[in-house]
């Protein structure tokens, strides 16, 4: 089973709610996944699908509606969530009672971000919609005639979650007097609050970025957005043959992004062994931050092979070859034999650091085929170093979330011969409303971003000798 | 032959074909060859000068007048590609490209159909990302060239014996085909297509991601769901690229039609900014020239004034131009003769950022934006009749991963 | 009553209505009503301290914790109220506002027609702007609202007389009226309007200005070719306000067919702005850092080999906690003891701008943007009917200029 | 006659072209005004018709489309712009050949800017218009079955352009093979050519504005836009009654803005007596620049009434009262007749100074209602200087072509306590085109139009003293 198209066992995935949050799960054998009032399923139940497809939460028998806890088998592990934070975006599952889980079964169309399902869409044209709620005073819940019990009897029947909804609004009173704003209000309230199903994703790099935004860990990815992070991936020219130098201050969505580019489909069971590709990591502290790479489906040994770290100091000043083996006395194999167990622990480590060492003395010699980076530091005081030993003709792409930052980097670049034609430049992608009839685009959106500066680095000619 | 869009090259050779960037808006593509020359306003350039060096390298020239002309020589990208084709035709700018790309989930092993090809730009950036490109063209003309250039560019094998492996050098298959009316089958032996696999009646395309920039994608939809064109065992994504709003209207209402789901529209805005530097001119500085400039009146007033009344003393007409006058007046000029008080350099051409003065670093957006490209549609289509798994299959993972 | 909106006040009086700016998002309209208070988390603040204060003036309490509480006191604007207003109600911000009273070539001599008026802040502008105002709001409940705030605004006279005279202190008439039903024409003697105008049948509104800020103002156009509603001698502007494309459509249908030229359609994209910090921090201070790190793990690897060593030689195991341990513990000890080299405060909580620090002056959009108001379609119409010259004055004019 | 609703003698007004660029003319009596390729009238034809009047060119004899330069009459003078500037955007007269004045006719719908009539425009239906051009190989005018000699022909008969794009279209056997881009582009090259008319408009600030922009004085008004000249007078609270303090480097235009917000309707017969509202200039040059106000209908004594213009230095630093008089010995009545001619003339000057720098005095020290600037100056050397005399719970509005300037303004107001709230914006209208069946933002637009900063100057509570 592939793991970038199917929904496998051990992967992370995304599962995006009727609310349209969303929520990270590593799908471990017969674990119980809860949604909060969403309901509940088992992990099993989807495994061997498609990846995109949407379920939905069913119970047979009308008890199991109701919390009866011995319905979750001793084998079931109720999980909430993968990764639980302190967050305020988050389900608050406390309000609701821990579901037993339901059998699931695939429906055909899901209506994510669309926020309105065709069905009840089409009671709605613009003309019955009234004129800013002329005669509709407030008055409640008077207007709603089916009540709460007939809607638990409407489930209990089994019926989807949108067949609820257009029956309520065939029973509303006042409904064709609300405005289009407040249709649409009503519709999205009561479509969270009724319908039970949920979709599962690839986690791909956007689908990540997105669900860390929703989450607020907006710093922890320096603002970005992903059409920032797609235009970066562009302007780097990324090939799965290319060697990169790279400063990720995202905590590992940039290589995640780089990695995916380069490898997608050939990653994950250790067959990706004929290719070429490799990512060079400088970071400013003691070790590397690549935490995110945990959600990718790229194995340990794929990522230790394609992926290599090593602080700014071991690439700007690595020791000479000669100090690192006077660090160093080889023992043949038969002096390590010999050894006591203690001994040759100690003896592989310290094996392990000298070729690490001579590793990293070969990366800070090496030539790029591209610069990105992203990164809090000064950055005309780091680029002109890290740039270095990028060949000629090859990009070098700096994400920051301040335009400030790059314009002072730029006039910098401008002035250097070592760098062709340095660009500042912005990306926004403008999400519209997607629902016939009423397009507009969102009313609201995120403001941050980021912004990007591109050049190539080029080789300035010696004027003296022409 | 490798094509310089999907491998690095270091050194230029005769025969590359590369990018010779005059200037930011004139950036020539050329194939270098022995013994030729690249002529500029700025001067000539042997390709035997270029033979050789580095990519990225700066090669200079003495021009007639002792001066210093110079270019530089690049590896074709997609995003340098797209940079030096002319404005007049409609291409697909880096902006919506990348986004695209993203959005569509483009890698190595993607399998993508893009309708129409017109100038290539987003071809090449497929071309670049993802396992084969199909690409259709129904525009004779623009066929052929964009044939002529894949080739050119190495996308294109000219030799291709085996179109499935994703791994040969054929990037790119172009046919010549009005898709809203013919679809998206491929039969090499009847079709105009870059096809030279002539054994083959039809082909299986099993493409994961759809691209469609016609003025009618709602035509082309339901083609897509002819047998071979998609890949039913997964996910397939859709972008439709359409100007105005009514298009998208219809594209969201036969993608609907057809089984596509999680309909989601953007536009895409792109903005690019110049570096420029803003003189800083103190308040302190304008008023001490105002100050100036009033003493200097009033000096001159007053020296006049005093002129005048030496003249008047001396009896001598204020109109005469007697050496006398003359006399007076260089005794009087110490006053006001001084240099002007100009500390913004009033009246003079200053180069910006000229060290004389100070400056503060302002961005620019570039004079005229891109303000609109087309409207991206997205969707993804599951084929629900192949969304079946193997139950034994699961039912052995799980109890494997359970013990 | 004198209107806060249409005149400047110098000093806060008993009686006027302020804005109170507790921060950005709290702005609290009240009446300085003497012997009140105004309670604030922050503290109480007597209306007293405020009466006779200068407008604009900071207040200052103490509060229980020893520390200072303040607000300041502002005289409303209609940008001041907007942003008073909570943002659950749908609201004409000033970004929209300000372009649409420019492109309808608002001065103090133009007559408005506004429908709906909804939360009314849009109207605030037009009445500080404008010399008449004429809103329609036809949900009963929202009409009453504004009705009492309009008065309370000073911006309804409440024993007005003469309608048509606009330099009366009513610069606001505010009818409840579905305009899409029953158009625009006011009778006082029947409608429920702010007009207590009785002896007028009918009232020439003679707008030179519409605004519609409707679900369908397609609905509405015709209507304002009704007798007495447009200034038929000139050219008339209309703006109509509408979220859905397709609305604009329908918009653009029916000012095309009631005889509206030039139609333009726009979106106004307002951004601000945060202004912020960020620490500069210096590759060699990184790199420093590093060594640091690096010298402080060498030296400490150094020292517990050479403690091993000691203890090793001094035969004592290393696992033991005995005083001579703790001896050659501290003799080492100043190799290593000293303070990290922490150029970048990590690990503590460093303010923005914190002078031990260095810092770039950089901006960062609003968290939250408001992507889409709504589109605004402009257009002008002349009644070809009444755009007729006189030509016995045309020609005397001509006449008196030649000679 | 007001002129600022009729067209009127000796005013200014913009003269809009098919080509959608347009020119600004004084209309003199007895002129004839020449448009180039468009045709020339008289300017006594179009007076006394509504500002905003469509008028088409027509010659009734066909003979008058020939050159005929004996057809002006000697009493029309031939102006072919009010002010002719060197400007690359100017309609090149010289390729064609100067043209009699025709007549002229009201046209009931201009289409300017919504770029074709609609009556071509329902000939274009969506579905028409081919994909891609796909059949369409350049072959030139061979398609055109119109040729030239026909459409001359059309025209001598009088028809409209309109008419003859029409007749044009139907006659072109590719037309529908177009695609709609090239449809448009068609008939907008086809429009330009053969349509002759122009529109009389009122020459508001935003008209101003747009033509400066259009002839490339983008720096002249420090590349600010409409939208940010509009916004600024609402930030600003512009009213008739109000006292600004104004430092404008762009010529004019933001003080005549303010102007028309102020006085627009009640200015151009010198009855403007009753409004109290004062606009108060400071210019950082000896001599203010208002050149712009030349087009403005409002009359030299408004202006002098109701602009005073001083410089910086005469408002920071003004001499003392005492000063001023000590320079200044009046005379009475009879001395003043006593005084010969040459004497009485320099004795009105030095009494205009000295009643001009009393004035001056007072205005350095008068209480202002709003501070607005657009100035290139160092604002945070400026702006604090400026506001000492802005009263509380009263606006400042700095307009600036870069955010960097504001930016470093907006700190140094954060940081002082006489500014509440200092907020920095930018604001960007984006046109769209509005045939109906093709709706879509304009393809390209201008990228500047600057930026503001917004605050409210305020009075610090001394907080020693509670």
């Amino acid at each position: 089973m592939d793991p970038s198209t199917h929904i496998t066992l051990g992967q992370q995935v995304l599962i995006k709610l009727p609310s349209n949050n969303s929520k990270i799960c590593e799908l471990k054998a017969n674990e119980v996944i809860n949604l909060g009032k969403f309901g509940a399923f088992k992990v099993n139940d989807i495994i061997g699908y498609q990846l995109g497809t949407t379920f939905e939460i069913y119970y047979e028998d009308k008890d199991t509606e109701e919390q009866d806890p011995n319905l979750i088998s001793s084998k079931d592990k109720v999980v909430t969530d993968a990764k639980p934070k302190n967050n305020h975006k988050r389900e608050r599952k406390d309000k609701f009672p821990k579901k037993p889980a339901g059998k699931v079964r695939i429906i055909k169309s899901s209506t994510f971000k669309s926020s309105l399902p065709p069905s009840t869409d089409e009671i709605l044209p613009n003309t019955n919609s009234s004129k800013n709620n002329e005669q509709l005073i407030d008055i409640g819940s008077e207007a709603q005639k089916l009540s709460m019990k007939d809607i638990e009897e409407l489930k209990k029947q089994s019926m989807s979650g949108e067949a609820i909804i257009a029956k309520m609004v065939s029973s509303h009173e006042n409904f064709h007097k609300k405005t289009i704003y407040s249709q649409e209000k009503y519709l999205k309230r009561k479509k969270q609050k009724f319908e039970k199903f949920f979709k599962v994703e690839y986690l791909n790099p956007g689908n990540l970025l997105q669900y860390l935004l929703d989450k607020g860990d907006i710093l922890r990815v320096l603002d970005i957005s992903w059409e920032s992070l797609e235009i970066l991936l562009n302007l780097a020219n990324i090939q799965p043959t290319g060697k990169y130098l790279v400063c990720d201050e995202t905590g590992g969505l940039i290589v995640y992004a780089i990695m995916e580019r380069m490898f997608k489909g050939l990653n994950t069971n250790g067959n990706g062994d004929d290719i070429a590709g490799e990512i060079v990591l400088v970071h400013e502290n003691e070790h590397p931050n690549l935490d995110l790479l945990k959600y990718s489906n790229f194995s340990a040994e794929f990522i230790e092979k394609h992926v290599k770290t090593l602080s700014m100091l071991d690439y700007l000043e690595p020791p000479t070859k000669l100090e690192v083996e006077s660090l160093f006395v080889a023992l043949t194999e038969e002096q390590i034999s010999n050894l006591k167990p203690a001994k040759k622990g100690a003896y592989y480590r310290s094996l392990k650091f000298y070729e690490r060492s001579l590793e990293n003395i070969k990366l800070s010699q090496s030539k790029y085929d591209g610069l990105i980076v992203a990164s809090t530091l000064h950055l005309p005081s780091l680029i002109p170093r890290l740039s270095a030993n990028v060949h000629g003709s090859r990009p070098i792409v700096c994400y920051s979330q301040f335009k400030e930052v790059l314009l002072e980097l730029s006039h910098l670049l401008y002035d250097d011969t070592n760098y062709l034609a340095p660009s500042l430049l912005e990306t926004r992608c403008r999400p519209y409303q997607t629902i016939r009839g009423r397009l507009h685009p969102l009313m609201t959106m995120r403001g941050g971003g980021g912004y990007l500066l591109w050049c190539q680095k080029v080789l300035p000619a010696n004027f003296d000798h022409i | 032959m490798n094509s310089p869009f999907t491998s690095y090259k270091d050194t230029i050779q005769a025969g590359d074909l590369v990018l010779i960037w005059i200037s930011r808006d004139n950036i020539k593509p050329i194939t270098i060859t022995p013994n030729e020359n690249f002529n500029t306003r700025y001067g000539i350039f042997p390709h035997n000068d270029i033979i050789g060096k580095p990519y990225g390298s700066q090669i200079a020239t003495k021009t007639s007048n002792n001066k210093f002309g110079f270019i530089h020589i690049l590896q074709p990208t997609p995003e340098l590609w797209t940079l030096s084709l002319p404005h007049r035709t409609q291409i697909v700018y880096t902006f919506d490209a990348s986004y695209i790309l993203g959005r569509l989930d483009c890698g190595p092993t993607t399998r993508v159909l893009e309708a129409g090809t017109g100038s290539a730009s987003l071809s090449h950036s497929f071309a670049r990302s993802v396992g084969k490109l199909f690409t259709y063209e129904f525009h004779q003309v623009r066929y052929e060239q964009a044939l002529q250039e894949f080739k050119e560019h190495g996308l294109i094998a000219t030799n291709e014996k085996n179109v499935n492996n994703s791994t040969n050098s054929s990037r790119v298959v172009i046919t010549h085909r009005d898709v809203c009316k013919n679809g998206f089958q491929i039969n090499p032996l009847e079709d105009t297509t870059s096809l030279n696999e002539q054994s083959l009646p039809s082909l299986n395309l099993n493409a994961d991601c759809v691209f469609l920039d016609l003025p009618a994608p709602w035509e082309a939809i339901h083609h897509l769901d002819a047998p071979g064109v998609l890949n039913n065992h997964e996910q397939v994504n859709i972008c439709c690229f359409s100007p105005c709003i009514e298009q998208v209207d219809k594209t969201i209402e036969a993608l609907e039609k057809y089984g596509w789901t999680d309909i989601e529209m953007v536009e895409i805005q792109g903005k690019q900014f110049e570096s420029r530097r803003q003189m800083v001119r103190k308040l302190d500085d304008a008023l001490e020239r105002l100050r100036d400039l009033k003493r200097r009146k009033q000096e001159g007033a007053e020296r006049r004034k005093r002129l005048n009344e030496k003249l008047a003393s001396n009896g001598i007409a204020t109109t005469s131009t007697s050496t006398s006058t003359k006399e007076i007046d260089v005794e009087k000029r110490p006053y006001t003769s001084k240099i002007e008080f100009n500390p913004f350099g009033k009246g003079f051409r200053i180069k910006e950022g000229d060290p004389n003065y100070q400056w503060k670093q302002v961005s620019k957006i570039e004079s005229e934006i891109k303000s609109h490209t087309s409207y991206l549609t997205f969707a993804h289509k599951i084929f629900p009749e192949y969304n079946i798994r193997d139950e034994q299959l699961v039912t052995n993972l799980i109890t494997e991963a359970t013990n």
